[in-house]
């Protein structure tokens, strides 16, 4: 029974060399949101599995592993609100005149595939084939970046496709180094190249090469993960690209990042013991939370407020999985919450940007009684941001915490300290945002965008509302299994 | 308990009966030293018959506050009374109030009497609310400090217990300097608290000087009769307060009629006593401006205190 | 029991939902919410006294996915009390509101504000009954962010936004302190349940529990608004809706006061070093004084309220931090006697505070303005209202004989009860206390007087006032309810105390009701009988005998009691509002007396006419009170972070080159450090 | 085979590394952007031929495709789309430098020194025949990176991106003996499609405003 995880890769390559034959907007609307659908059922089929039979493959090539199966449930649900959305957001834009046929269908063609690479760099054990598609998500994203060509979009896009390259080429140095001190142990072959199989024989490899492997990888993907300080084109590129996309860009790539740095992560703890990897990884996540806290301060743009939150949120998560044990729960938790809560604020921010027309911070008021829809989800995603109950950034962010402080205090008590400020930062530039009177009025939306759009914030708040205090118990047996691929059991909860 | 009960009436029919003397008393020393004849000492008895007789005028701005204030301020400083001993040292209704409660009785009069000043809406009632107001709230704190200093020596903030055992010789005070201290203190609190010179002047009615007649300047007949009555009996309780707190003698601490009826009779004198120097205070020394008052109380508080320290520093 | 909690529960969670089920009703929504929300508290009472009275705490429990979570609530005596204090105030804001929320009615969504009405109490009440670190965190935050959304309830108003966010901030930051409490305590008991915070074979290590003692009185006592923390409370209360501010007030800073119990006496089980209590003490009376003093300065009625809710946590602390301070020294029966005071003035200031805001929200409600010196002559007006909050400041001023009389005077004697402590220093520190509480209780008076005498008596002084009129039937039963509860909780020690001691038994060791109960119930007095006694019923009832002594005396000297009206005299011209003595006129010996505190600085512009320097055109003028606080220790940090925020900015230059250096440089650091 | 032509082959192979590194420094220190990038096609050509090498003398026959791949595309294709873009701008003059040339290479130096220092543990594991290459790749990967921060002129971080690559490809072929061949693959793929965009990009970018300069590429930042 492999078709669903076969289709969750496929589909979304179909789809979106579909949409680039296809020659009238409906059709591609429909193509568009049967994709979003069958994503959802896709991912959830396949977590299905997992959780039933611990892992699934097709073949030789596609594998899937709790990991991956939780990889997964993050890319196809916000993936599919995402398709949903961008059908709107996008839609609007042509109904504008911003954008010709040909666009829209391309538009939608990238974004099928940077999904479609993403999907298949996490349902993957070949370490190498992983790192193609994620330098291919690269790529997919570093045109959509640059999508409507305005300077600041093109300058952007430029920054981006340099930084992540290099970033990628040092990812693959370092997958380079793994193959080689795995090579004569495993032969040089596929095999060399397998997760089960480096984690099979982690103990014999070599220490030394396994480090320099990893910092490698931890830099490369990291550039990708968006941590401080690799985190410099982040901002730029979510504040220019198209909003669907800087959507996609915080749920989605910034997660597959912090993916690849796990794996890496998982061979090394076998290897050289969790101490190494640990210490590094704190140490970034910590920077990474520091400078956002402090960004988050001085934004004038809200779009890059809340790239910047997504920098804050990726550090929290790697400070989890630095952890390690209790941590590692957590960290994927923040994951799946911070996807739903970053795509759902930037979902918001697009319609305003779409009203509006500019993204200063400074003029936008009083949204909750202007835009009803974009001022909720801006609002219950800034308050989900800021680590407050009922939603479940806040249970990891205890937990993180709670985890740390039994490890190392000194870590908790910097953490706690940063949290408080970050949460000040963001939550005092949300609430100018959503409080207060209107200011300027704008161009009202057309109706078919409100639809979809409210649709995809719909689905985001609800997901997000219904995993707050509580986590599904299928999905807390990934994360159990999850925790077990990092060496350590989960102790029962008491 | 019918014992208790003719003793309360007892204590009430004393209070009520002597407090317009000691006024009396007072105004007739101030006016001999004055080198003037001056009324008799039976004058307030008249004076308060005549405002009963009178028809009260009341404003027409007033609320229901205006008329009610003078019970209440009669009924509490009456209860207040009630709660030290005069001429027995256990008053039955002592279980009732220690000082604490004292000292807020007289304060939930003090609270009507500000709210009635300022209900009238003229200037003269609000200026003297004010005024009151920084008076009672700088002396209450050196009140409740030098009592307790007292209240140390005998292990009771029971004003009867506390005299009771003083006059019993229990717990006798092994050196005066607390007490002597604590007396200070308290006497200034009295003068500031019954508004006598150099803290106020009963006798004024000038506007730049007057603190208690101007919040009672609007009252007439039987309210100003019974506000008069109500501040008379202040000053009785605090007269008899010193008295028999630093003084307990001949002091009734049985309840023969004999031991009674020395008691009555040292009350007296030692009240009269006091009213005296009242008075001589009063025409030797001049009225300070409202804020260097505050300087006199802050002495008070000052000397309470140190009458503390003294007491655990002697004790150990 | 468990049938009443989970009522409660329900009719909460009901309540938060119901009232968007009526769109474009207003009238419905509120009335809908209320009527939830008064079933809930009614079972939260009937619960609260239940739980208080049982021998057995009921606990229950649901398990949870997520680790070291657990739902557990227990209803022990001091937890039980505090729901009593949350459903008594509850009920009587939920009434009021069926009334006041008209108010609201076009202006802001009624549903929302019904909905998060209902979830304030629902958090609230979680908060005192959580049984799990964890849980009692969510609880937490919650209540802080439903708060939040009912302060901000008009946010159309800059002043508002302000006031939300500063609260907002200041309670994250003790929220931040208050989890660093449960993360020390889950390190040594690993575990959030608060059953293994208790076991004392887990004792921490000395600098631990020291941490744990500051965190929780900056944390805690950030929400309970103590000097210097408390800058953010009158701002945040005023803004909210008055039947919000009253629960803020009345009720939501309580559950701090139950947060530092519950960590002092009961997780730390009263082994304490002396200066904790000390620390307390000194905290209160800070507190105290500054709060009322702070509040003497207030012509904005809901902001003296609030100043007043400063004072009155002050006063709650002196008697906690007394019992403290006992408990160190093993006097188990005075520290039994401080805690008692403390909790008991905890309910009473519940009632009042709560009556007050709700009359003060009733003068906004008819006047429209929250400024005293806009009111005047409302007595005659609005009589009821005027009664309540009539009742309302004595009790706030501990006039005998209520409630306020009652838990102050107990404070005040266990502060005097210092004498068996054994340092000298500690023997002069109480009774200073209770001078120091003595002063605050008068300018308390002084407060009240000013804040009743200027709003409702005289002539009314702004056309506001003139046209004022009496408030619907269902807020004065609103406030008639805990006019009532003042009356009767001051009148009726004899049933109190039992009940505090329930709380305070097993808390200290030792039950000390039989102790401070003599005379059948009819006396209070201290744990040794000699020291002194009160006796609130006699109180009364020689009050009413005294006055009716006055009242008997005046007709057997003056005959028929006929009183004739007049004007009065204002100097021969007519009387006008514009001579009468102002709040600011009021309290001017005061800010005279106390400059060195307030700071003032007194700002008069005069425009002169051009033909002479004789004649004023206009004259403008300005008093300010300094804020110190706010100027000499929140905003140097505000502009610390700023000044960092801006310099650092340069980092995010804006240059390739840059960029790639950061990461080369990360890079070779990196690869340097492995070898 | 035997083992003195395995020596042979040894020193060849590394003979072809340094010749890499070497073609490396001249980049750095060239100062016309035309000549950086002939040198870069140049050092491609010698990195097939190592490839070659290193295929002829181990009998992995995919790195033979492997080499002709990166001949064909590094050494022809990449550069004329370069030149191109170069002949379109005429940036093709004296280079800004953000670090002058001789202070540019002394930092190459120690970053080769630290190349050879961190590797150093590493190596025994490898093959006896291509031990140093492991060095000298990342020797060269490190350069490529500096060279990209040297030099304003967005071609030119281009050639330093590629010249990196050309080291990741030293490190899979001659290090690694070749990663499996549909990797490999994939790797070029990726590596021609980044150089596309990478030339889209400036085009576009040439487009929208007349100089590409990215030192006056400043505008979205931290206002």
């Amino acid at each position: 029974m492999f078709w669903p995880l076969a289709l969750l890769v496929a589909a979304p390559v179909m789809a979106g060399l579909g949409s680039l034959l296809m020659q009238q907007r409906r059709a591609i609307e429909v193509l568009q949101c049967a994709l979003a659908g069958t994503l959802l059922a896709a991912a959830a089929l396949v977590a299905g599995q997992v959780i039933a039979a611990g892992e699934v493959s097709v073949g030789d090539f596609l594998q899937t592993d709790a990991l991956s199966a939780w990889l997964d449930l993050i890319i196809g649900f916000v993936g599919s609100s995402g398709t949903i959305y961008a059908v709107g957001y996008v839609g609007e834009e042509m109904d504008r005149g911003h954008l010709s046929l040909r666009r829209y269908s391309q538009f939608f063609c990238l974004f099928d595939l940077y999904l479609a690479a993403m999907l298949l760099g996490v349902n993957q054990e070949n370490i190498a084939i992983m790192w193609i598609a994620i330098e291919g998500s690269t790529l997919w994203a570093a045109l959509l970046i640059g999508f409507d060509r305005s300077k600041a979009a093109l300058e952007a896009g430029w920054r981006y496709i340099i930084l992540s390259s290099l970033g990628i080429a040092l990812a693959l140095f370092g997958t380079i180094l793994v193959y080689y001190s795995s090579e004569h142990i495993l032969g040089v072959s596929n095999e060399a190249l397998r997760w089960s199989q480096l984690y099979r024989v982690a103990g014999e490899l070599d220490p030394a090469g396994i480090k320099v492997a990893f910092i490698f990888a931890l830099i490369g993907y990291g550039t990708k993960a968006g941590v401080a300080p690799m985190h410099t084109w982040l901002p730029d590129a979510h504040a220019e690209a198209p909003t669907p996309i800087s959507a996609m860009l915080s749920a989605n790539m910034l997660t597959v990042g912090v993916y690849a740095i796990l794996r890496f992560k998982a061979v090394t703890d076998r290897s050289v013991g969790p101490e190494f990897a640990g210490k590094l990884i704190i140490g970034l996540a910590l920077l990474s939370l520091a400078i956002s806290a402090i960004f988050l301060l001085v934004q004038r743009d809200y779009k890059r407020l809340f790239a910047y939150s997504s920098i804050e949120h990726i550090g929290i998560a790697l400070l989890g999985f630095g952890i390690g044990g209790l941590g590692v729960f957590a960290g994927a938790w923040h994951l799946m919450n911070h996807a739903l809560a970053k795509s759902t604020a930037f979902y918001g921010a697009g319609l305003v940007f779409l009203r509006y027309n500019h993204k200063s911070l400074d003029r936008v008021t009083g949204l909750l009684s202007q835009m009803p829809v974009a001022g909720t989800a801006i609002l219950v995603a800034g308050v989900a941001l800021a680590g407050m109950p009922p939603f479940g950034l806040f249970t990891s962010e205890v937990l993180i915490v709670a985890g740390s402080y039994t490890v190392r205090p000194e870590v908790a008590y910097v953490f706690l300290a940063l949290l408080a400020l970050a949460f000040a930062t963001l939550l005092y530039q949300v609430l100018r945002m959503v409080l207060g009177a209107p200011g300027e009025t704008g161009t009202a939306l057309g109706t078919q965008c409100r639809i979809f759009t409210s649709a995809a914030i719909g689905i985001n708040i609800v997901a997000l509302g219904t995993i707050g205090l509580h986590v599904p118990p299928g999905l807390a047996t990934l994360l159990a299994s999850i925790v077990k691929i990092f060496g350590t059991e989960m102790e029962a909860s008491r | 308990m019918l014992q208790a009960i003719t003793l309360v009436v007892a204590q009430t029919i004393v209070l009520l009966g002597i407090s317009p003397f000691l006024v009396g008393l007072i105004r007739k020393v101030k006016a001999r030293l004055q080198c003037r004849r001056g009324a008799g000492v039976f004058q307030p008895y008249a004076d308060l018959a005549k405002l009963f007789r009178k028809q009260p005028v009341v404003s027409s701005t007033t609320s229901w506050i205006f008329p009610a204030t003078p019970y209440i301020l009669f009924a509490s400083t009456l209860a207040a009374g009630l709660l030290v001993p005069t001429f027995a040292s256990q008053t039955p209704m002592s279980f009732a109030g220690n000082i604490i409660a004292l000292v807020y009785l007289l304060a939930l009069g003090t609270f009507f009497l500000i709210l009635a000043g300022l209900d009238a809406g003229s200037a003269f009632g609000g200026m003297g609310s004010s005024r009151e107001a920084i008076v009672v709230s700088l002396t209450e704190p050196a009140m409740i400090l030098s009592i307790f200093a007292i209240a140390l020596t005998s292990g009771s903030t029971n004003i009867s217990t506390i005299v009771h055992k003083t006059a019993l010789l229990e717990g006798i005070v092994t050196d005066p300097s607390p007490h002597l201290m604590a007396l200070v203190a308290l006497f200034i609190v009295a003068l500031a608290e019954t508004g006598r010179v150099p803290v106020d002047n009963p006798a004024t009615h000038l506007e730049l000087t007057m603190i208690h007649e101007a919040m009672v300047l609007e009252y007439s007949g039987r309210h100003l009769a019974l506000i008069e009555w109500a501040a008379s009996l202040k000053l009785a309780l605090f007269l008899s307060l010193i008295a028999n707190l630093f003084a307990p003698w001949g002091i009734a601490t049985t309840l023969t009629p004999a031991a009674i009826g020395i008691g009555l009779v040292a009350y007296t004198l030692k009240i009269a006593g006091v009213a005296v120097l009242i008075g001589v205070i009063e025409c030797t020394f001049a009225k300070l401006r409202l804020f260097r008052v505050t300087e006199l109380l802050g002495a008070a508080f000052i000397l309470a205190l140190l009458g503390l320290v003294f007491f655990y520093i002697l004790r150990g | 029991m468990l049938i009443l909690l989970l009522l409660l529960l329900a009719s909460y969670a009901v309540g938060v939902v119901l009232p968007f089920c009526f769109p474009r009703k207003p009238q419905a929504q509120g009335m809908v919410g209320s009527v939830c929300a008064c079933v809930a508290s009614g079972s939260g009472i009937a619960l609260g006294i239940s739980g208080l009275i049982a021998s057995e705490p009921l606990t229950a429990s649901v398990a949870s996915t997520i680790p070291f979570l657990a739902f557990a609530v227990r209803l022990d005596p001091l937890a039980s009390f505090f729901v009593l204090t949350i459903s008594l105030a509850g009920l009587a804001a939920s009434i009021y509101a069926m009334g006041y929320l008209k108010e609201f009615h076009g202006r802001v969504s009624v549903a929302t504000l019904a909905a998060l009405t209902n979830g304030f109490l629902l958090s609230m009440t979680l908060v005192v009954i959580a049984d799990n670190g964890f849980f009692f965190l969510i609880a937490w935050e919650l209540m802080s962010l439903v708060s939040y959304f009912l302060v901000v309830t008009e946010h159309e108003r800059a002043d508002v936004r302000y006031a939300g966010f500063f609260y907002l901030i200041m309670t994250h930051v003790g929220t931040a302190f208050v989890v660093l409490i449960y993360l020390i305590l889950f390190q040594s008991a690993g575990s959030f349940s608060f059953e293994a915070f208790r076991h004392p074979e887990q004792s921490l290590p000395e600098g631990m529990r020291t941490l744990v003692f500051l965190a929780a009185l900056i944390g805690f006592g950030t929400k309970a608004g103590i000097v210097p923390l408390h800058v953010w409370l009158p701002y945040a209360h005023p803004a909210a809706p008055s039947h919000i501010s009253a629960l803020m007030s009345g009720v939501m800073i309580k559950t701090a006061i139950y947060g530092m119990i519950r960590v002092y006496f009961d997780f730390m089980g009263g082994q304490f070093p002396w200066w904790w209590g000390f620390v307390v003490l000194i905290v209160g009376a800070t507190s105290a004084l500054l709060g009322v003093m702070y509040a003497l300065m207030e012509h904005d009625l809901k902001r003296l309220l609030a100043f007043h809710s400063v004072e009155n946590i002050g006063i709650i602390l002196l008697g906690i931090g007394a019992g403290m301070i006992f408990q160190t020294y093993g006097l188990k029966e005075l520290a039994a006697l401080g805690l008692l005071a403390g909790l008991y003035h905890t309910i009473n200031h519940a009632m009042f505070k709560a009556l007050l805001f709700m009359g003060a929200g009733s003068l906004l409600y008819t006047t429209h303005t929250r400024n005293m010196e806009e009111y005047g002559g409302l007595l005659k007006r609005m009589p009821w209202t005027g009664l309540f909050f009539l009742i309302g400041a004595v009790s706030i001023t501990a006039l005998p004989p209520t409630n306020g009389f009652v838990s102050e005077w107990l404070v005040f004697q266990a502060l005097f009860l210092s004498a068996q402590l054994p340092t000298l220093f500690l023997k002069l520190m109480l009774p200073i206390a209770a001078a120091i509480l003595a002063l605050t209780g008068v300018l308390a008076l002084v407060c009240f007087a000013k804040a009743f005498g200027i709003s409702f008596l005289a002539l009314p002084r702004s056309s506001h006032a003139r046209h004022a009129e009496e408030v619907p039937i269902a807020m004065r039963i609103g406030m008639g309810s805990l006019a009532v509860c003042c009356v009767g909780l001051g009148l009726a020690p004899m049933i109190v105390v039992p009940l505090l001691d329930r709380i305070t038994g097993p808390l200290t060791g030792v039950s000390i009701s039989d102790k401070v109960l003599s005379l059948d119930g009819w006396a209070l007095d201290t744990v040794n009988v000699e020291f002194g006694s009160i006796s609130t019923p006699i109180l009364a009832a020689m009050l009413i005998a005294c006055g009716l002594l006055g009242l008997f005396l005046a007709f057997v000297f003056g005959g028929r009691l006929v009183k004739r009206y007049y004007k009065t005299w204002g100097c021969g011209i007519n009387l006008s509002p514009r001579m009468e003595y102002t709040a600011t006129g009021f309290a001017q010996p005061i800010r005279q007396v106390f400059r060195a505190i307030y700071q003032p600085t007194v700002k008069l512009e005069t425009e002169f006419l051009e033909e002479s320097r004789y004649f004023a055109k206009r004259r403008h003028f300005d008093l300010l009170i300094e804020p110190v606080f706010e100027k000499y220790l929140y905003d140097p940090v505000v502009n610390l972070f700023m000044g960092i925020a801006d310099r650092l900015s340069i980092l995010q230059a804006g240059s390739l080159t840059l960029y790639l250096t950061y990461i080369f440089v990360t890079l070779v650091v990196l690869l340097l450090f492995v070898v | 085979m035997s083992l003195s032509s395995i020596d042979i082959g040894t020193q060849m192979v590394n003979l072809g590394s340094v010749l890499l590194l070497i073609t490396c420094f001249s980049i750095v220190g060239l100062r016309r952007l035309s000549s950086c990038v002939h040198v870069f096609a140049l050092q491609s050509v010698f990195l097939g031929l190592t490839a070659a090498l290193v295929a002829f003398l181990t009998g992995i026959h995919h790195i033979y495709i492997a080499a002709l791949l990166t001949i064909v595309v590094k050494a022809v294709v990449i550069p004329r789309i370069l030149m191109k873009v170069i002949r379109r701008k005429d940036v093709d003059r004296e280079l800004e430098m953000n670090v002058n040339v001789p202070t540019g290479l002394l930092i190459c130096g120690a970053l080769v020194i630290l190349a050879f220092f961190i590797t150093q543990p590493i190596i025994p594991l490898g093959f006896l025949l291509t031990r140093d290459s492991l060095s000298i790749a990342l020797a060269i990967i490190l350069v490529g990176f500096f060279m990209m921060i040297a030099r304003k002129e967005p071609v030119t971080q281009v050639i330093g991106f590629l010249v990196m690559e050309n080291g990741l490809f030293l490190a899979a072929t001659a290090a690694a003996y070749g990663m499996p061949l549909i990797v490999e693959l994939g790797v070029f793929f990726d590596v021609l499609v980044g150089a596309l965009i990478i030339g889209i990009y400036t085009h576009q970018l040439q487009d929208t405003l007349d100089n590409v300069d990215t030192s006056k590429l400043t505008t979205v930042k931290e206002k």
